[in-house]
């Protein structure tokens, strides 16, 4: 349910794999992140994912459970990439399943949020001119913010 | 012993990933870490940043926080993934 | 970009295509809809979907139109069967591709919403001891007025 | 000849999913088909509900519209697929 790899993944390999778990389930949401061949201003040739485990599974896991409690899912599974990747490359592989298609929808931009913002992850990004250690931008946190702004109708 | 991990930009302005040493006696809380690594590395005041975390033995702690020789002290810039 | 087809079609195929058509996208959204085993009542054995050419591409071509001038997303794809259906067999698959993950999930949740309640299918539901032609229900429709009553921010 | 298509329930309701015929000469408009339908299929007023849109030559139009013995005239029930 929760993988924290350092092996390149296939996210349509993923949404297969879960489709068959979430039999049953009508409804199934997925988010596919994958490293941009550029930022704003420059090319991107690299991008190094750290983690500190056992501490970035845990929050994960944390995550995933309060997204249950939230919202009537039947399944979820999170992939994420560490290590280092290059352009194209799957960093991120979310999805929710539920017999109701708000819930799935939600619960994976939910999860979505807290990967950006809160997960225990630094992220290194390479071009032929930069090295440059990112941080969520203001935008990520006030999406972030959504979820404890207002209750869950 | 102690081990010191720092996380994202803060290996590149130590210049190291991981560090292990003892503390010296001196060393009794997180903000007398900050302070005595801040002035070592010569890291102009990045450890005393308040957007920089510290996690003893893989938990975040409230700080000012006891430290002891036998921790895994980890000082964690802004997170994020994805 | 809008598939309407009577053959089943493989959602993690559809993925695994679209990553490909949106490399560069960074967000990749996906909505999958699969024929349920039941409904709130009873077991269902078959769905058979009925569309009426070319009205049903040209509203759905519209919608993904309107979506494009609402979100700024890359890349779209919407895959819909017509005909009959087995209980787990795919129904729908809507993936949308952007810069920011934002827009990938609002035009992903808009597409269904429009295909739920306005895209001209009608759908038959048959189980052991029933045959029902379903229309959607109050919750679609709201849903739906999400995307009227409030403008995009 | 006109040809009358009856999507989903309709085709319950009528007995069929499409009808080619010549439509009598004193069917004008879109209300006099559905009084005229409604009471040859007996579908107790089931085509005359304002919830069943009709489309002519694959253009749903505002009601009443005039309707024409060359038209495709479709029944159509509330939609909705996914």
């Amino acid at each position: 349910m929760i993988d924290l790899t350092d092996q390149p993944f296939d996210p349509a390999e993923s949404l297969r794999a879960f489709q068959v778990q979430a039999a049953g389930a009508g409804a199934i949401v997925s988010f596919t992140g994958l490293v941009r061949p550029n930022n704003t201003s420059s090319p991107v040739t690299r991008l190094y994912l750290q983690a500190y485990s056992p501490m970035t599974e845990r929050g994960i896991e944390a995550a995933a459970k309060d997204a249950s409690q939230r919202w009537p899912i039947s399944h979820l599974t999170i992939t994420h990439r560490i290590g280092d990747m290059g352009p194209g490359d799957p960093i991120v592989f979310v999805a929710a399943a539920s017999a109701h298609r708000r819930a799935a929808f939600e619960a994976a931009d939910f999860l979505m949020d807290y990967l950006k913002t809160e997960a225990i992850f630094w992220k290194k990004e390479t071009g032929p001119d930069h090295a440059t250690w990112i941080e969520p931008r203001l935008e990520d946190y006030r999406d972030s913010a959504r979820w404890t702004q207002k209750e869950h109708p | 012993m102690a081990k010191l991990i720092f996380f994202g930009r803060l290996a590149d302005i130590t210049g190291q990933t991981e560090q292990v040493l003892d503390l010296p006696a001196n060393i009794a809380t997180t903000a007398d870490l900050r302070a005595w690594l801040d002035q070592g590395h010569a890291c102009d005041g990045v450890l005393l940043e308040t957007s920089i975390r510290l996690a003893i033995n893989n938990d975040i702690v409230h700080e000012p926080a006891d430290v002891d020789n036998h921790d895994e002290i980890a000082f964690m810039p802004p997170v994020g993934g994805g």
